[in-house]
């Protein structure tokens, strides 16, 4: 059994609208240190498979497939044995 | 004219197409269930409103999926009108059959109201009743309707006529250039977030959506008229 | 041995003995009184375990028996020519001709918005859109009445915006239009806003459903999302004081799914449709035991429950947990034995979770099997019928005389009228609701003639001239110096909305928000406000058909203003009698009518 | 300058119809080995902090505040240079 922990942002060209929010929230609370907040999705997916390899193979099919958005959104996603 | 409305769970707006359609139009129309592949014997296909599978993840990917979308890529391939209404639009555009992709409003906040827009492109089979730049009104129900394309794309969006609607007076959620409504190059695919089937008879307040059916029936028997 | 561990849904089944119970009076931390206790001895002819326990909290909580406020309901006219379902089911039911009824009940989600107010807010609404679908109608609007602390303060103006935005998300997702509602504002929420949600559905007469359990052997069916430890104790919640200790309950917060519930609305009302239904009720407060108990009940039967068969989210669940579980979108089906398939291809096609989960028994024992033990075994009437009922005294609290001799005015002279009637105008109160309702879809279903922002919103009937007139009022301050008065303009209010929309008043539903009973000069708000109602509406002739009760909303002791709120609902003949608040043409004359 | 990687997921007894609604998708995309699927926030926020010790105390008092609901949210992060 494997868990993937897959976390797909909106690319850097594209506006991020809750992003602006948070930020201006956050200064409103006194923060004003922060320079910038960008918001995406994590996604634990927990997968049985043989072996690392075709876990890897399966989660990066359900990325591009699926889970990800290629027009506004990239992904990347960490493994580990669970 | 024979209309297909597919029903994916969590379409809601299916039954305001249907009666737009026979109250407008008077033509047959059929609600398709989501697991249904072939839609070949309709002449038009209307992607309803709602929230298909709840709108989780993103709104329209999970819808993009269904059996029934098969048949909707096949129709457009084949130059039949397809037409995608609010989430419709959404599922259109995770299809790949529309451009773009939509992000949460700039607001943050779902916003209903009645949204004047202007008729950018009236040499459409869905726009042809309607007069060139005409100001209409209709009604809007979002949450996600922020249109986004990359500024290549809409170049070309803008080049091929593909801009169909935009928003007129304060845009309400942020979308690139006012956008409120595209076409595939082709033109037989249109998506837009206003909803046509909200303003068809006069005391829903509007009355303008009611060409955009009328044009597909005049476009349809024009195409039977020449064959 | 922590029974609490239990209650919180952290860990394993660690559960007092019945003789702990009793010894230790764990009983209370339940909300029963020792008294409560003893009753329960008697009904079951020894002492309880932990799970029958938790059964009896449930089912004898203000909540779920009205023990408070039963006495005083029974003062409200509920009969009319036109009810065809009073008071009792999930909602009232009013003939409106044409082999049609409108169907309408409001409730309240006050303490969970206070906790949670998004979650809070929107399974209000999920809550309310069942009573309704559970009659076997078709929802077609939604309104909603709120109160909430002065917007200065942070935590209210997020409160504010996030149970709007709740309510919004429910009611968009589900498809199902949110057409009125009324927000004041006023430092008594502060610590407790109060949130009560409406729903108004269509029916056929023939497809009335009731909440009932008949037949021996029928088998019960659940569907709809799996049970999981959320909200458990949440109907006893909604009868507590919000305390500091409130903030340790968090867990008894429940997470809605408007996905699941339109699925669930439309597999149920296919049932309705095939007439396949002998009983059908939602899983609303107090869960599985609140539903099965009171279909039980009310069919003079005996139950079987197989809690192993229940679908659940997590594992481990004790009996406790299961029976007691608030996880939202679920519903309870009864049918007749051999059409199982039936029913289960519909909900297989809207792709619900389902399970036969009990039978229907001879006699009048509730038994609940887990593990192939029994771990309840209840008389069902002393659950519903024989739960306790407090006969109150009411006191005039001694401010209330002092008070109303007392006329205060302010100096209006000097003041420019046009800087005066600006700043009524910007009162939160008064100014314009619409960053509220502009997020609420309000159009879906092409049924809404009359948006939000007119005096009444008025939804079309498909297919016939006729329409229905809606709105929700209620003036707490109004309630608050002569409760009598007050409840009574409550009725009036809404009733003047109503015909200003263009529609003659049918009946209303209310939902009571007031402090906690236990204290006399509360009770006598109570009683009096409850009084002014009744006078109002039998001058109206517009019964009460159906409501809710919210008591002890208090902080820190002290209670919000006595606020009763009303949902009336009026027939519109034609579309052509449809009018709004607008001025709509240069030159119209202007009159003014009444006292 | 520092930037934090804040995730914040539902509590795991809090329901999450996201979830369970993706998985019922990749399963119906072919992806039958996938058991379970949690979907939660990625935050990413940039901060100017005289040292990182002073950042992470920043990035939790407004995780704390505004950026995760502790009544049915958990959050953890990682702080780096920027
Ligand atoms: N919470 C709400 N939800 C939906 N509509 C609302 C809400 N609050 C106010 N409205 C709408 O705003 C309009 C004005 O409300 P209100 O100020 O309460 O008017 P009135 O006192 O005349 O009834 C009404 O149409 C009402 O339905």
């Amino acid at each position: 059994m494997y868990k993937a922990t897959i976390t797909v942002r909106l690319k850097t060209s594209v506006l991020d609208p809750q992003g602006s929010a948070v930020k201006g929230s956050l200064h409103s609370l006194g923060f004003a240190a922060v320079t910038d907040v960008r918001i995406g999705k994590t996604m634990e997916v927990w997968i049985s498979a043989p072996g690392s390899t075709e876990a890897g193979e399966k989660v990066e099919e359900m990325c591009q497939k699926l889970l990800a958005n290629p027009v506004i959104e990239t992904y990347d996603y960490e493994l580990e044995g669970a | 004219m024979r209309f297909a409305v597919p029903v994916f769970p969590g379409s809601n707006c299916d039954i305001d197409c249907e009666k737009a359609i026979t109250t407008v139009l008077g033509e047959p129309v059929d609600f398709v269930w989501h697991t249904q592949r072939d839609l070949d014997q309709y002449d038009a296909i209307i992607v309803p409103g709602g929230f298909s599978y709840g709108d989780y993840l993103r709104a329209g990917a999970l819808a993009r999926f269904s059996p029934v979308m098969e048949g909707v890529v096949k129709a457009a391939s084949e130059g039949k009108l397809v037409l995608g209404i609010c989430n419709g639009f959404q599922i259109l555009q995770e299809a790949g059959l529309l451009p773009g992709a939509m992000r949460v409003n700039d607001h943050l906040k779902f916003r209903c109201d009645i949204q004047p827009l202007t008729v950018v492109n009236n040499s459409l089979a869905f726009t042809q009743d309607y007069r060139r730049d005409e100001g209409i009104q209709l009604p809007i129900a979002h949450g996600e309707g922020n249109f986004y394309c990359d500024e290549v794309t809409l170049k070309e969006l803008e080049q091929n006529g593909q801009i169909v609607f935009r928003y007129v007076g304060s845009n309400p959620n942020g979308s690139v250039e006012d956008i409120a409504g595209v076409s595939n190059r082709e033109g037989n695919v249109l998506g837009l977030m206003p909803h046509p089937e909200r303003a068809i008879v006069e005391w829903m307040g509007s009355q303008d959506g009611a060409k955009m059916f009328t044009s597909m029936l005049r476009y349809w028997e024009e195409k039977i008229g020449a064959a | 041995m922590q029974p609490n561990q239990n209650v919180m849904g952290t860990s394993t089944v660690m559960e007092p003995t019945p003789e702990e119970i009793r010894d230790r009076k764990l009983y209370s931390e339940l909300g029963l009184t020792p008294a409560e206790f003893e009753q329960v001895e008697k009904h079951l002819g020894r002492l309880p375990n932990w799970t029958e326990l938790g059964i009896y909290s449930v089912m004898w909580s203000e909540h779920c028996s009205y023990k408070n406020s039963k006495p005083l309901l029974k003062r409200l006219p509920v009969d009319g020519p036109r009810v065809l379902q009073g008071p009792g089911e999930g909602a009232g039911v009013i003939d409106i001709g044409d082999g049609q009824a409108v169907v309408f009940k409001i409730e309240s989600h006050n303490h969970p918005t206070a906790v949670e107010p998004f979650q809070g807010a929107a399974t209000g609404v999920g809550g309310i859109i069942r009573d309704v679908f559970s009659m076997g109608a078709r929802p077609v609007a939604l309104l909603n009445s709120l109160r909430f602390g002065p917007l200065e303060s942070p935590r209210v103006r997020y409160l504010l915006e996030q149970a709007v935005a709740g309510i919004a998300h429910y009611g968009n997702v589900v498809g199902i239009p949110t057409v009125g509602g009324e927000v004041e504002f006023d430092a008594t929420y502060e610590g407790n806003p109060l949130v009560n949600a409406m729903c108004v559905g269509i029916i056929n007469h023939e497809d009335i459903q009731q909440g009932v359990a008949k037949g021996v052997d029928n088998p019960v069916i659940y569907v709809g999302a799996s049970t999981g430890r959320d909200g458990i104790h949440g109907a006893i919640f909604a009868s507590e004081e919000l305390s500091e200790a409130s903030e340790e309950k968090r867990p008894s917060v429940q997470a809605g799914d408007p996905f699941m519930e339109k699925l669930l609305l439309e597999a149920c009302l296919e049932l309705v449709q095939k007439g396949i239904l002998l009983g059908i009720q939602d899983m609303g407060a107090a869960g599985l035991t609140c539903s099965s108990a009171e279909m039980t009940a009310k069919g003079g039967v005996g139950l079987d429950l197989y809690l192993d068969d229940v679908p659940q989210r997590e594992e481990g669940m004790s009996p406790y947990e299961i029976m007691l579980s608030e996880s939202q979108e679920r519903m309870l089906l009864v049918v007749e034995e051999g059409r199982e398939a039936e029913v289960k291809e519909v909900l297989d096609k809207w792709e619900l979770p389902s399970a036969v989960v009990g039978r229907v028994t001879e006699g009048d024992r509730y038994r609940i099997f887990h593990q192939r033990e029994c771990v309840a075994d209840i008389p069902v009437k002393t659950l519903v019928d024989d739960a306790p009922i407090n006969y109150r005294q009411g006191e005039e609290p001694l401010s209330f005389r002092e008070e109303t001799a007392a006329s205060y005015m302010e100096e209006l002279t000097g003041v420019d009228p046009t800087e005066a009637l600006q700043r009524v105008l910007a009162a939160p109160s008064l100014a314009s609701k619409r960053w509220v309702y502009q997020q609420y879809d309000s159009m879906v279903r092409t049924s809404t003639a009359v948006r939000p922002g007119s005096d009444a919103a008025v939804i079309v009937l498909d297919g016939l001239d006729k329409g229905l007139a809606m709105s929700v009022d209620g003036n707490s301050r109004y309630v608050k110096l002569d409760p009598h008065v007050g409840g009574a303009t409550a009725v009036a209010e809404a009733a003047r909305n109503v015909v200003c929309a263009g529609a003659r008043p049918l009946a209303i539903t209310d939902c009571l928000n007031f402090g906690n009973p236990e204290k006399p000069d509360v009770f006598w708000q109570l009683e009096n406000a409850i009084d002014g109602m009744g006078e109002a509406c039998r001058q109206l002739g517009t019964p009460v058909v159906g409501g809710n009760v919210s008591l002890y909303n208090e902080t820190k002791g002290s209670a919000i203003h006595p606020t009763p709120v009303v949902g009336m609902v009026g027939l519109v003949e034609s579309r052509d009698h449809i009018t709004t608040q607008s001025f709509q043409q240069e030159g119209d004359v202007l009159l003014l009518l009444g006292a």
